[in-house]
């Protein structure tokens, strides 16, 4: 696609493009919002927003194109994914509303602000466009004619949006890093504190790692079936992603002991019999 | 009066400049200089009573109607000025005002001592000060405005420093519970602001609409406007506004029935704090009639003044009555000041020049007898500890100077010749009979009932046998003596010669009285003498 | 000499400020000093009286003008003075008089320990009734007024311990304030009627006032009056201002103050004068008042009370004269004057009596005391004879010439006044031997008091007797150097005098005067003289028991204005908290209320809010649409 | 075609975008849905700096990216800093501002 036609014309190849890409985002959008696992949101979003980067592309901005698949999709939304994993990854959100009346009150107002948006657009007169072109070729190119007014015209803005970023990475630091305000303990200390409170002087046990599973999400069963949560780390403990497997693993037990009491059963019939 | 004379020393500015700069000191005081800060306070006090000496000695009887006048702007797109000027109304009610200070911030000393069981930083006693004197400035500054707009935000802004005394610093004679007793207070405090901030919300209403019509905020030109036919004003405009501006100064005032926070501020607030609500602060009210609400709607007022008069009728035997009900001193000199707001309102609205000339000297003459009244009561219930009359009796036995300064100020709350009230009452009661005299009748039947609650508060708290518990009460010190003494010496001045009062009110009542385009009415037969 | 009037007033009014302000180290001289200053001022009164009498009989008035009270645009109080004839007799008495009471004082007051302070009073009562007397216009009267109300307030409740003392005082206030009500409307009416109320212009003009307004201030003058008097209906505060010490009941319940009343009236002549109803009503209320008072004495046995109901009765006597017009208003000042010797004789008689019985008032438990105090005896004695109109007393004269003008009314009226006077005579004559038989003679009936002591009469010291001469002296020659000096040329000029025509000559009117005194005189000596008299009263008949209750007037005032008003104010305090309190608080509440639904909305949840904040920018989007559509 | 439909566009996933952060009670999927918000507005503002012939829309969008970013940092250090204290991501558990 040239630039120049993508500066005053829409082709009908970009007309096929916007239908096909365009159904894509907005499922895109609407499985953000919809996913129960916030992983599956922050895909989802970001395949919109790679859509978005190709729109980008199309409308002439090759700059912003880039750099949204670049910085947004591979840096943003995989900072998003971080936190995901920090905070859980295989957490599954109910989406049952738990404020009275709040879905309806949001998707109205979402419908009403939406029709009132398209009212708006459609009310402007927006039926002239005048194009890239010469916009862009101005000073040689896109990113050159970019450069020239945010180091002009938006120097000083671009200088603040600077400052910004600086500030949000040492507001990040703050937040989320913890001085240690005492010396940690070392392994030793640790036992002999064990000792002295005599809880747990051996290693803690190890989770119920079956074969099947081969997770340390699962709690190990004690002698009558129930889980023993200690054996699951502290961590996953917090967060609650402990799966109980308990009753399956009765369950299982049972389907064994019943299937033995069978066969032998049958064996026994058969020795019957045999006699 | 549209040239701005700015000229030599801005002596209206200086007079509420001091007590402000004066609270601000006093509010920086050190916590452990309690002494300082009282010091500090009277000293500031007595110098503003010096430059309003200087204003009352330097106001020309015979000059223009507003004088000292300075006049700078403010806010320059809704012309909005800093303009200021005295008439003869407004330098009697600031020489009443600094007279006052003085004597309330004396009565004060020891009612913002911090207990013993408080904090070392906490500082009420400079905080107690520094409001009063902060009250005092905005009073002062509110008698001078010429610029609606400035008045306004003083009117306003005044609630600020009086919500924190009521509410801050009650009394310390109190029955029940201290947490009971600091729920009381603080409600008298809320229902004190809530009254007076919607009063000041409708005016505000009423100020923005006056703006609309008539372009500026200035007193003297919307006055001069008017007068010579260049503003016109649709008649129901004008009384639209007028009811605005009359409804916050009704309540300030406070005339029935808008009264009900006075008795509550009144009680519970402490003595000197009361008198400050009711011998200052609620004279910008009734001043603000005879300013704004004559002044400057002159139709309207006409037009409202049956009814005025007879809510003024109404509050001056209702306030009377419920002051005979009372159980509580306080309570009670707080419906008996209702009644005397009564008179005052009646006496600007009968529109004689008797009436408002007696109506300006009540605004003085009551702020001085009950300032002498409650102050005394003030100081005989912190003796006892307690507000109730019926814990009191056969005081005079004990104390026989309290109860006798204690009698001069009922005396004076009575109406009784000699003392100065009297003067003023009778003049408004001459000035209201002359053009109503049914109104003139009914409330000529005030004085019977003052004298009814006066002499049924003194007899039962000071005569008859004495009380167990008012045995050991002691009798006036020093310092009480010196802030009632001058006190009853004034009333007595000015009952036996009020001429230096009567001279400077006069020309602003005759101007006000051409405001409204009244004539007095004139005696059935004209007489020679009389005429001369 | 004109400069002297107001040291007249100076002379008290400086000794009630020094002896009130003084403080305790005037205690040992503060009487001296106030007995001082009273005889100072009536020195003074004494040479104006002879500068006075040096004039012609036109040209004695004398007026002095210190500056303007008040001076308001189209109103103007001056504080003048005016010393005219009956200005001049009004302050001879009060300064006569009150001299004497003063030295009275010394020695009946030596043992309270407020002293000083009683005399401070005294002092500012003489000032106060001086100003009333001298003032050359309404308002000042009504300054001085109020000042003698202040005083006798003061005085009725000196002993305050007593409850029923403040009680009495207060009530005297109060009904006297009603009065005063009366004298501020009067004063309104002039200032509307004449636009000033100084004596000389508004008496001048009152021919060019309508009857209808004349009547008006003739009839609110006369309120005053009663409440200042005593008269009825104002007249139930005087029985109890008894509580006061007796040379207070003698100088301003007796001698002075409560005639201001007829002051006001005779002063106010040329008003009555243009106003026939207001006239009659005025005679009507002194009748009423004559006959009241007397009765009310009959009935009394507390010794200062029979005198009280006297007192008021004879004041009925001057009212009635001074509504007679200018047939009685010489007549009425004349009995004014020689009442106020004859009267506070009998008052510090009376006084004596009980500084001889320990302060015991009840006349049963008094009896023979003539042979124990003799100066007593005989000049309450003295009082009692020109009381009752012994001929040659001063009474005798005073009296007669009232009951010959009565009937000099002429018509209907006349023959009715003429009867309630002579019957007042008759009446007179009974309570006042009741009392003297009571308590001078018969058995000793002495009790003994409440410290179980019994009395041990004695007569009073000099300080105490020698006024009680000199005012004897008075109560017997006053009547006929009056007669014979000429008093009615001397008040002619300004009270105005005319000679009515009476049905009956002089002499018939003298000759019924003395019968019916004769008559009194008798019934009580049959009652009181020949019977032993109980200690305890009995029953009596009906209107004896009411009369004894002040003829229920006091039930009345109870019913009516203590307990309606009682209850008015109740309801009314209800009302305020509940009605127009409770609008706004209610108003108050229902805004509470409204917040306290509205306040569910910020339930916390931030989500919440952006729906709101969502909503919010929906309708504002709507909006600015809907106004560019417009 | 018109490029008034990216407009359209915008605004649909706008829309999309609000409803999700009302709707949504994990914190980090509601910044997800700003994010959304956010390109969204971009997509316009690039939009409209096509059909002026200017690249100042261009600006803006590059200026909205700039900010975002540093939001979501600042933004998903304190999710992760609350869950550390509360260990939820939920915003209705941050509910301490009702009475």
């Amino acid at each position: 696609m040239s630039a120049n036609l993508a500066a005053y014309a829409t082709s009908s190849g970009e007309a096929f493009q916007f239908w096909v890409l365009g159904t894509v985002a907005v499922v895109g959008a609407l499985c953000t919002i919809l996913m129960r696992k916030a992983v599956h949101s922050a895909l989802c979003l970001a395949g919109t927003m790679i859509v978005l980067a190709v729109f980008y592309l199309a409308n002439g901005a090759y700059f912003l194109g880039i750099v949204q698949i670049v910085v947004y999709t591979g840096a943003i939304m995989m900072l998003f994914l971080f936190v995901v994993m920090l905070v859980g990854v295989t957490a599954a959100d109910s989406l049952k509303e738990t404020i009275k009346g709040q879905r309806w009150w949001a998707v109205a107002c979402g419908l009403g602000f939406g029709i009132l948006l398209a009212a708006g657009i459609g009310n402007a007169s927006l039926k002239d466009f005048a194009g890239l072109g010469a916009a862009n070729s101005a000073y040689g190119g896109n990113v050159e004619g970019l450069a020239a007014l945010i180091f002009t015209k938006y120097v000083f803005a671009f200088e603040i949006t600077g400052a910004l970023l600086i500030t949000a990475a040492v507001g990040a630091m703050v937040l989320t890093h913890r001085e240690r305000t005492e010396r940690a303990r070392t392994q030793r200390e640790l036992s002999e504190q064990r000792v002295r409170e005599g809880k747990h002087v051996p290693p803690l046990p190890a989770p119920g790692v079956y074969a099947r599973h081969n997770a340390v999400d699962i709690a190990g069963l004690l002698p009558d079936g129930t889980p023993a949560e200690l054996t699951v780390m502290q961590t996953l403990r917090k967060r609650g992603q402990i799966r109980d497997v308990s009753t399956e693993a009765m369950a299982d037990l049972k389907a064994l002991e019943q299937r033995s009491e069978e066969r032998l059963g049958r064996d026994r019939d058969e020795e019957e019999a045999t006699r | 009066m549209s040239q701005v004379v700015n000229a030599g020393f801005p002596l209206l500015t200086a007079t509420a400049a001091v007590p402000a700069v004066g609270a601000i000191l006093t509010a920086a005081v050190p916590a452990a200089r309690r002494t300082a800060a009282k010091w500090l306070a009277l000293l500031v006090s007595l110098a503003t009573l010096v430059l309003a000496g200087v204003i009352f000695a330097g106001f020309e009887p015979g000059g223009d109607r507003y004088q000292f006048v300075e006049s700078y702007s403010w806010i320059k797109d809704f012309g909005v000025r800093y303009e200021l000027g005295v008439d003869g109304i407004g330098v009697a009610l600031i020489a009443l005002t600094a007279l006052l200070i003085p004597f309330i911030v004396l009565a004060g000393w020891h009612d913002a001592d911090p207990l013993e069981t408080s904090s070392k930083r906490w500082r009420p006693t400079q905080g107690f000060f520094a409001l009063i004197l902060m009250v005092e400035a905005m009073v002062i500054l509110s008698f001078e405005a010429t610029d609606v707009f400035l008045f306004y935000i003083l009117f306003e802004a005044m609630l600020i420093p009086m919500y924190f005394l009521i509410g801050g610093f009650g009394d310390r004679a109190h029955t029940g519970s201290d947490e009971n007793a600091a729920a009381q207070r603080s409600y008298a405090a809320v229902k004190f602001l809530l009254y007076n901030l919607v009063g000041g919300l409708i005016m505000l209403a009423a100020v923005i609409g006056l703006y609309v019509v008539a372009g500026n905020f200035s007193l003297t030109e919307i006055a001069e406007a008017r007068a010579n036919g260049s503003l016109e004003m649709a008649t129901s405009t004008e009384r639209w506004l007028f009811l605005g501006f009359f409804f916050a100064f009704a309540v300030k005032a406070p005339l029935w029935p808008l009264h009900t926070w006075l008795p509550n501020a009144m009680g519970e607030a402490t003595a000197p704090v009361a008198v400050l609500i009711t011998a200052v602060v609620d004279k910008v009210g009734t001043f603000a009639m005879l300013r704004f609400c004559l002044g400057l709607f002159p139709e309207a007022s006409k037009w409202a003044t049956p009814a005025i008069v007879v809510l003024a009728l109404i509050s001056i035997v209702y306030g009377a009555l419920l002051a005979v009900g009372q159980r509580d001193i306080k309570r009670l000199v707080a419906y008996a000041s209702i009644s005397h707001f009564g008179f005052i309102i009646l006496g600007i609205f009968a529109m004689t020049s008797q009436g408002q000339s007696g109506a300006t000297l009540y605004m003085v003459n009551h702020g001085i007898s009950t300032a002498a009244l409650m102050l005394v009561a003030g100081f005989l219930i912190s003796r006892r500890g307690s507000r109730l009359i019926a814990d009191y009796g056969g005081v005079q036995k004990v104390a026989p100077v309290l109860a006798g300064t204690f009698l001069i100020g009922g005396l004076a709350t009575l109406s009784l010749p000699g003392l100065a009230p009297f003067v003023s009452e009778f003049l408004v009661l001459v000035g209201t009979y002359a053009r109503y005299p049914v109104a003139g009748i009914i409330a000529t039947t005030g004085i019977v009932l003052a004298a009814l609650y006066t002499l049924v508060l003194y007899q039962r708290t000071m005569t008859g046998p004495v009380k167990e518990e008012v045995r050991a009460l002691p009798d006036l010190r020093a310092r009480e003596l010196a802030v009632v003494v001058p006190l009853i010496a004034v009333l007595i001045f000015l009952g036996v010669f009020p001429k230096p009062l009567t001279d400077v009110v006069n020309p602003a009542v005759r101007h006000t009285m051409s405001d409204v385009q009244q004539k007095d009415p004139q005696p059935s037969i004209q007489n020679v003498e009389a005429a001369k | 000499m004109e400069n002297l009037i107001a040291l007249l007033i100076g002379a008290p009014l400086l000794g009630a400020a020094v002896l009130l302000c003084g403080g305790r180290r005037l205690d040992r001289s503060g009487h001296w000093l106030g007995t001082l200053l009273a005889a100072a001022s009536f020195v003074i009164a004494l040479a104006l009286f002879a500068d006075m009498l040096g004039k012609s009989a036109d040209d004695r008035a004398m007026f002095q003008r210190l500056y303007t009270w008040i001076p308001v645009e189209g109103f103007r109080a001056d504080m003048a003075f005016q010393l005219d004839q009956l200005s001049m007799t009004f302050v001879l008495l009060i300064t006569g008089v009150g001299t004497l009471i003063h030295i009275y004082s010394i020695g009946y007051m030596e043992h309270d320990e407020r002293r000083r302070r009683f005399f401070g009073y005294l002092n500012l009562f003489v000032a106060a009734m001086l100003l009333l007397v001298l003032a050359d216009n309404y308002l000042l009267l009504y300054f001085g007024w109020e000042g003698v109300g202040l005083a006798s307030y003061l005085l009725i409740g000196f002993w305050q311990h007593k409850p029923t003392a403040a009680t009495a005082a207060k009530k005297a206030f109060l009904v006297n304030r009603v009065g005063d009500m009366g004298l501020s409307i009067a004063i309104m009416i002039m200032f509307t009627t004449f636009g000033t109320f100084t004596f000389g212009p508004v008496l001048a003009e009152t021919g060019q006032a309508s009857e209808g307004k004349l009547t008006a201030i003739g009839l609110m003058l006369l309120l005053a009056a009663c409440g200042k008097s005593a008269q009825v209906p104002l007249q139930s505060w005087l029985g109890d201002a008894m509580e006061g010490p007796t040379p207070v009941s003698a100088l301003i319940h007796a001698a002075t103050m409560v005639t201001a009343g007829v002051y006001l009236i005779v002063r106010s002549a040329d008003i009555f004068n243009a106003a026939p109803d207001a006239q009659l009503v005025v005679t009507v209320v002194g009748a009423v008042t004559l006959l009241f008072g007397a009765i009310v004495g009959c009935a009394k046995d507390d010794i200062k009370k029979a005198l009280a109901g006297s007192t008021m009765s004879q004041i009925g006597y001057m009212i009635l004269a001074a509504g007679l017009g200018p047939i009685g208003y010489v007549f009425a000042i004349m009995h004014l004057v020689t009442h106020g010797f004859f009267k506070a004789g009998l008052f510090l008689g009376a006084g004596s009596v009980m500084h001889g019985m320990n302060d015991e008032v009840d006349m049963r438990r008094y009896g023979g005391l003539r042979k124990y105090m003799p100066v007593t005896f005989v000049t309450f004695g003295l009082g009692y004879l020109a009381i009752i109109g012994f001929p040659g007393l001063s009474g005798f004269f005073s009296k007669d010439k009232i009951i010959e003008a009565a009937f000099a009314k002429g018509g209907t009226e006349g023959w009715i006044l003429g009867s309630v006077t002579l019957l007042g005579a008759a009446i007179t004559a009974y309570y006042m031997t009741r009392v003297m038989l009571m308590t001078f003679f018969g058995e000793k009936r002495w009790q003994p008091d409440e410290n179980g002591e019994p009395p041990h009469p004695h007569e009073s010291p000099k300080s105490m007797t020698i006024p009680m001469v000199l005012l004897a002296v008075g109560s017997v020659a006053a009547g006929a150097y009056f007669e014979f000096a000429g008093f009615v040329e001397w008040l002619e000029p300004v009270t105005g005098f005319a000679h009515g025509h009476s049905p009956l000559s002089a002499a018939a009117v003298t000759t019924a005067t003395v019968a019916v005194m004769v008559i009194g005189v008798g019934l009580a000596y049959l009652q009181y003289g020949r019977k032993p008299v109980p200690v305890v009263a009995p029953r009596g008949s009906l209107l004896t028991r009411a009369a004894r209750r002040d003829l229920l007037q006091d039930d009345f005032n109870h019913a009516v204005f203590v307990t309606g008003g009682t209850h008015l104010t109740r309801s009314l305090v209800y009302v305020d908290h509940t009605l127009v309190d409770g609008v706004v608080n209610g108003t108050a509440a229902a805004v509470g209320g409204l917040s306290g639904r509205l306040r569910k909305l910020q339930n916390g949840y931030v989500r919440s809010y952006a729906v709101s904040m969502f909503g919010g920018t929906a309708v504002l989007i709507a909006a600015t649409l809907l106004m560019r559509a417009v | 075609m018109n490029p008034v439909n990216y407009l359209y566009l915008a605004a649909l996933l706008f829309t999309i975008g609000a409803v999700g952060v009302l709707i949504r009670r994990n914190a980090i999927v509601v910044f997800m849905c700003v994010e959304l918000m956010l390109n969204a507005c971009n997509l316009a503002f690039v939009t409209f700096s096509r059909m002026h012939g200017n690249l100042d829309g261009q600006i803006i969008a590059f200026f909205t990216m700039v900010v975002a970013a540093a939001e979501v940092v600042v933004g998903l250090a304190i999710i992760v800093s609350v869950f550390r204290a509360r260990h939820s991501a939920s915003v209705d558990d941050a509910s301490l501002m009702k009475l």
